[in-house]
């Protein structure tokens, strides 16, 4: 296995010191859904000193079949330095998850990371609120783990197409959340029913902040309800990218800070942004 | 030991490798150590602050990407009192890319860049000319002329100018760089490209069109590369979808002095520095001492003049 | 049942996809049913017996290859007498293919191949106009203009002009070869690119340089359909790297009416066929019925003119 | 197994009637010596039936350190209708055959063939002289193959760098043939020493036609012999394909139709030609 360490430099933002390309192997590879499986890696112990929210850059196996050129951007699903262990939680889209699907027991990976800015748990906070609905599961499930090292009381919205699709449920469960799920075809998913739920919870005192993931719907309703609460949150955007480390800028999206719409990078000042300052697109 | 030394005009290099224009930022010192590279090449920057382009500013093609980034820049001051600081702690050439949408502006930036910490001043001239009727300076000689000739008046800073595949008129456009005073040219910038996506029917890319990078443009820019080393005497750097070694040799015996790596840095950070390794590698394998030897060494004795100067698909 | 027919002007062809020229000829009977086609075109003929090119005329570039072929032919005669009557025997339109390096030896083989047998004429105007400044027709709108108003006073088939992605005025050329009677466009030929072989330092085709095609061409070709549909309003046929169905399907909402098919018939013989299959179960499946309602349904409504227009990378 | 049955219509040339593009399963690919391997392929009978000299189109497989584009021509160096098998004699050059000799037990082929024209062997030939050096060996151990079911007398004169590079030697002797190897560091592979055991064979009697692959210098030799002698013979030539199917003409090459030059195509007219037709290069 080689490991390429790369050097610290002064001027290295904090965020992303320690940034590792290296060959991993596949300890199992597995349908968890009709579209999502669940990819676990065998990885030095040196690149797992991750945080929730980051993800790596992963080099997609190249067939005659499947030809993907530019790296994949992926959130760790989970990571542990005691095991050598690093997960993925992907849905089969296109060429590269085509790709990655098909990787075997003992195949190599090579990876790039851990990359970008994580969630923030600020010691104040001590009742965790997530919302997530598909891909985002992958991104916060770490957010659980952490919370649950850390003591946090977690509620876990969880949400889906079926509760067939419905993914990650015990392992939320596993960290001491308190789990909701709601399904579209239920009916109980809608912008209505996950207001009422979130502000159910509020008043109950259940929710110093919130996290999500991705979707447009989600951010604006806890942008809203932020705002109606004064409370803090953040959330975690995906965007098409090119290097990963900052460098091509093409990855950016626009946020508002306080007024001036300024274009952040979301590999390199995200992926996790605050809610507040993220504009719904 | 073989030796690696090559010179641009009055500029050594300690390699001929450095990174493209945009492929590369203060960023990757956390991936490799800068000091190995041969130059330090930044991104274009515009006198103003400009946003650059609608995303997505990126998508993927067979074996190779578009890009249509544009050129946000956070305008010059922050450039001169941020960017070329952080270079100026390495011992390694600076090389300052620039833009503008008239001649004039060209002429003021690069004014403003020729500062202590710069070595030489890299041109895009596939930037739109908005005085003219829109097409880049690069398209013709014209234009290339006009705006090479008002840059030679301000800075004596070598002035590296950087040509378009998009042009039908490469070996033109080339001496007309060399005519107005450019002391190498780099080539080449990205190809116009487009791709669309067939569920949604809309263009990849946010802007539209996008330029071409990586492998698939490599027989292009060498094609060009080679051109231009036949019809001009100031060095030239070949860039365009090199990854390899081979790519590098490939350059240089068609008559680069030093080149430039730009997508292949996406794929695997630490290209540059790997690629440094393989050439001294193989030319240490190849028994040759000096990059110098390869450099222009194409045997292409055969051919006739006509085929050199070629500009059309046989 | 989808409708995959499609017209080229007055041409109505059973579908849209039909061979690239001089990647298909008579030997393709023993692979594939020939009156599968939309089309059947042939490799480019000129009226005197040529010799081609030298070797070798063909290399593999990454992802796709180089090709050097030039126009060798046995003449107008053997083409009338054997060629044409092969064709015959097949219920689908025969394109012809030709070539000169004068307007008016344009003309006279245009004449020459107007028979009884022959559909349309496809006109290459990607070689070199000898009578100028040995830049091809398809340079530049001027020399198309000639060629182009000499060919349509010498037959009465439709004429389809194929452009070159060489030039830097793939717009002002389509719209050039538009005004002078052209029926449509051949989007596009290919690329001029070089090889070169490191260990012998020889370019790797016996011709110096040569012509890019396969998937690297594809984003450089796509695009230049999309902006020959925008500026003009005679039929496109998109050519360049198509090798599956959702390229065709990318031509089409580009704007192209119709599709070629060249190097991919090379790696797969059975190409042509199994996209034809392809193309119908797509249609089936998107519940598509005719392809008419794909052609030019890109939806680029937020892009600017500007962008549309544009000739240089971004 | 797809077999793709390809029609054949009336105006198909004699020799390339019967083309077909399938998938066939590796058995084996094993090291003959440093630089040679053998693959041997489970292959649908239809395709088998094939001619000394013809040849194969392979598409080779695509990884991520190997992306050959084109098909690569290869020689049939045996085949077995009763066995279902086909194999190859291939020397690891660049991107095609490194992938070619990646390939492991079980793993998926395409191959386009058989194609071009073979050699021939006419009835009142008895005695075969076959000179062969290289990958020429694998072109005509199927030629052994053939006069040996033919009954035909054959010798065959091998050359090699050294006497460890020498392959095929057992093929030949179980083919009936009589073995003449020659090799570099012995000083025997000389072009006088070549001359010199071909000449005795002639004046034995031993030699109604001779056959040889790729070299210029062998070309050049046996045509001097040939016209010495009026013997006649064929030759198996090389020149880079793209389509492998006559339609592109990029494999064309020189040859003297009684004093007037024409061009061939070597993957349709050829790869075998008449040794006096040949050109040097
Ligand atoms: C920071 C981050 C974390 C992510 N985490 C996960 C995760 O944990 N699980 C998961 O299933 N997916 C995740 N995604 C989305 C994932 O990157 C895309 O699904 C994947 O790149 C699709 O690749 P493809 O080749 O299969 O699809 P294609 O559509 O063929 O991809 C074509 C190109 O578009 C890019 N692309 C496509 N979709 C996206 C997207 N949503 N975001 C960014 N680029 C995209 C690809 O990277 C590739 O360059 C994440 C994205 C980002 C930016
Ligand atoms: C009819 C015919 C039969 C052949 N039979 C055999 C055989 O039985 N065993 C064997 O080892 N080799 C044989 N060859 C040569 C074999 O095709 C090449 O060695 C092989 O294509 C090299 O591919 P590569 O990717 O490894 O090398 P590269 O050098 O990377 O190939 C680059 C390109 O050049 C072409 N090329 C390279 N060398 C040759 C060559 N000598 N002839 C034609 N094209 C070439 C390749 O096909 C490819 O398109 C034969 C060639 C022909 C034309
Ligand atoms: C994301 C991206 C951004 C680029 N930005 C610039 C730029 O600002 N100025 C410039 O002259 N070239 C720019 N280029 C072009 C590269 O410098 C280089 O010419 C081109 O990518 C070809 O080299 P490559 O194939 O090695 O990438 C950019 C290329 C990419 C991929
Ligand atoms: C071997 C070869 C020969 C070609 N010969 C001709 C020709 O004679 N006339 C012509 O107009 N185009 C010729 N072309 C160009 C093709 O018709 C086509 O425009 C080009 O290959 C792009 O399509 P593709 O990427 O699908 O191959 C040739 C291409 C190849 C690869
Ligand atoms: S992906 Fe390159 S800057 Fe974010
Ligand atoms: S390889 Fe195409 S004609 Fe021979």
């Amino acid at each position: 296995m080689t490991i390429q360490q790369l050097p610290n430099i002064e001027n290295a933002s904090p965020a992303t010191k320690n940034i590792y390309e290296v060959d991993t192997f596949v300890k199992s590879n597995t349908a968890i859904t009709e579209e999502y499986r669940l990819l676990i890696l065998e990885a030095p112990k040196t690149i797992l000193n991750c945080q929730p929210g980051q993800f790596f850059h992963l080099q997609c196996p190249v067939t005659r079949s499947h030809q993907p050129y530019l790296r994949r951007p992926m959130s760790i699903y989970s990571y542990s330095q005691q095991d050598c262990e690093l997960q993925f939680l992907f849905k089969v889209t296109g060429e590269g998850t085509q790709a990655l699907s098909e990787l075997k027991n003992g195949d190599t990976l090579n990876v790039l990371g851990p990359l970008g800015v994580g969630f923030s748990i600020e010691p104040e906070w001590e009742n965790l609120l997530l919302l997530a609905r598909g891909v985002g599961l992958a991104t916060l499930a770490p957010l659980a783990q952490e919370a649950n090292r850390l003591g946090k009381k977690l509620t876990a919205i969880c949400s889906a197409r079926s509760p067939n699709a419905l993914m990650s449920i015990d392992y939320f469960k596993d960290m001491g959340a308190d789990v909701i799920t709601i399904t579209d075809t239920e009916g109980t998913s809608t912008l209505d029913n996950m207001r009422h739920i979130i502000e159910l919870k509020i008043s109950q005192g259940a929710v110093d902040v919130m996290y999500t993931c991705g979707s447009n719907r989600m951010l604006k309703l806890l942008q809203e309800i932020g705002n109606l609460h004064s409370l803090p949150g953040e959330i975690a955007l995906e965007q098409q990218m090119a290097c990963g480390l900052g460098m091509c800028q093409c990855c950016v999206r626009s946020f508002n800070r306080c007024g001036v719409i300024t274009q952040e990078r979301v590999c390199r000042e995200g992926p996790v942004f605050k809610i507040q300052e993220a504009m719904p697109w | 030991m073989v030796n690696l030394k090559t010179k641009i005009g009055e500029l050594i290099l300690k390699n001929p490798i450095m990174p493209a224009s945009g492929t590369f930022s203060e960023d990757l010192a956390e991936v490799l150590d800068l000091n190995k590279l041969g130059a330090h090449v930044t991104k274009t920057i515009t006198e103003e602050k400009r946003c650059g382009n609608p995303s997505p500013r990126v998508c993927e093609v067979s074996g190779s990407m578009l890009n249509s980034i544009g050129i946000p820049s956070k305008g010059i001051e922050y450039f001169i009192d941020t960017v070329i600081p952080f270079y100026s702690q390495y011992n390694v050439p600076l090389i300052v890319s620039i833009s503008a949408q008239t001649s004039d502006g060209f002429a003021r930036i690069c004014e403003r860049v020729s500062v202590p910490g710069v070595d030489a001043i890299e041109v895009n001239i596939s930037c739109p000319n908005i005085e003219e009727d829109g097409k880049a300076f690069a398209m013709r000689p014209s234009t290339t002329q006009s705006v090479m000739t008002k840059l030679r008046s301000a800075t004596d800073l070598p002035l590296w100018a950087k040509l378009s595949p998009n042009t039908g008129e490469t070996i033109e456009v080339a001496m007309a760089a060399e005519e107005s005073g450019a002391d190498a040219l780099v080539v080449s910038n990205t190809m116009l490209s487009m791709a669309i996506d067939i569920h949604s029917r809309k263009p990849k890319l946010g802007n539209l069109m996008g330029g071409l990078s990586g492998p698939s443009l490599k027989p292009i820019a060498l094609r060009m590369a080679y051109q231009c080393a036949k019809s001009v005497s100031i060095p030239i750097i070949g860039c365009g979808g090199i990854s390899t070694v081979e790519d590098i040799i490939e350059y240089l015996i068609a008559g680069a002095t030093a080149i430039q790596v730009g997508t292949a840095t996406f794929i695997n950070p630490n290209a540059m520095v790997t690629l440094l390794a393989d050439l001294e590698n193989f030319l240490q394998k190849q028994n040759i001492q000096n990059i110098s030897d390869l450099i222009g060494s194409v045997r292409d004795e055969d051919a006739t003049d006509d085929v050199v100067f070629m500009e059309t698909a046989p």
